[in-house]
């Protein structure tokens, strides 16, 4: 099911709990124009069921800053799903 | 947002943290006061005992979060110098994982600062803990950042 | 009133203090936060260009005193140990007068407690400073200790 | 003129700004049974008459202890009057 719509390249990385579920640490993807940081997330929660339950406890970032989820992505962001932070 | 004086000091280190250097970075003939907090790896974690801790960090998102927190903490407070240390990797029972040295005139300013420092750290700056006991790991149940942080403008 | 663990250390000292050495007095494997307040010479009071300090006690008093707090923090805050330690005599401009370290399982016990003990070693223990600037020397202004102190039942 | 009630020894200690007026550091002296530590203070006023101005700031110890300026002094007591405290 190829997107008909313009797609951006985005970086998406991993860390923590996320980081061991997924087993990634950083990839390079393509998300359609106009997509919001949940979208994204979405993509990665269809991919990784095991993500699921995860969910209500993990934050975005877009461009090394928190940022909403409702938040449209465009080309070239550094995105990452940051589970609830424990430094210190 | 103000500048963080040129004269502090944030790292991201692999290395044993050196809290002398680090009040030594911040004391200054100005100030009449240091305060400093160090975090280090207790023996328990609800009640059961630990093996040793790794620690993980989106690193440059984390070391622009520490200079924010100096940001506010020169912006709140009279302080003068601030030094933030956290150490990643993995660190075995008393080892420090967090050093915060501040310094001011006086000391109410360096109390406050410097708490305020490390919770707000220990909230909003993306690194992880993961615990390891002689049976197991589990990653440190930690805190789900304020997407929107209240102590900075909309913008 | 409780009695304060063996392994807390007080002392006034003529010598410089030692701020590591009070630091590993207080760290052991149960804890996971250690506060220390360092106060020392700053270079000008009120404005005026400080030449040097000298503190005087009445010793035997002021160390009482010192451990009275140690035994107000024990029973006030879950902390571990505490090391609390006052120079007498000549200080130059940065030389530490009064260093005190506590160590806690959990920081908030460690700050309430470290602050709690700065504040009332400056109310209620005898300790004098007297500042000598290019021009003359005075006394410091300084604090009436309370004659019964509200912390302690009167028994 | 000499007391007629019967006396009792103490040890009388000086400190800061107190021990650079008087010039003392430490005297033994006697005073009569009853007295109280008001009473003492005042005999040093009269005896160091640039004590008088401080009279408000200065709290006294008896034995090591804070104590209120109506306490009666015992035989063998160790008093002080302190100026305000400065440590730290």
């Amino acid at each position: 099911m190829p997107s008909v719509s313009p797609s951006v390249r985005v970086k998406v990385l991993f860390f923590g709990r996320v980081r061991e579920l997924t087993g990634l640490t950083e990839e390079n993807g393509e998300i359609s124009e106009g997509a919001t940081l949940g979208d994204l997330l979405e993509r990665y929660i269809q991919r990784y069921p095991q993500l699921a339950g995860f969910r209500a406890s993990l934050v975005a970032s877009r461009n090394q800053e928190f940022a909403a989820w409702d938040t449209r992505i465009a080309g070239g962001d550094e995105i990452a799903f940051l589970p609830p932070v424990s430094g210190g | 947002m103000p500048t963080t004086p040129e004269s502090d000091l944030y790292e991201l280190i692999q290395a044993a943290v050196d809290p002398a250097a680090l009040v030594r970075h911040v004391r200054a003939g100005q100030d009449g006061a240091i305060v400093t907090f160090d975090g280090f790896v207790r023996n328990e974690s609800h009640g059961r005992a630990t093996k040793y801790l790794e620690y993980e960090a989106y690193e440059p998102m984390a070391l622009a979060k520490m200079r924010e927190i100096g940001a506010q903490i020169h912006e709140r407070y009279a302080i003068h110098r601030v030094a933030m240390v956290h150490r990643l990797g993995r660190m075995d029972i008393g080892e420090t994982s967090v050093f915060i040295a501040v310094s001011a005139p006086h000391r109410a300013a360096a109390f406050d600062a410097c708490r305020f420092a490390i919770d707000t750290l220990k909230r909003t700056v993306p690194i992880w803990k993961k615990e390891y006991f002689q049976d197991g790991a589990i990653w440190a149940e930690g805190k789900i950042p304020p997407t929107a942080p209240k102590t900075k403008p909309a913008s």
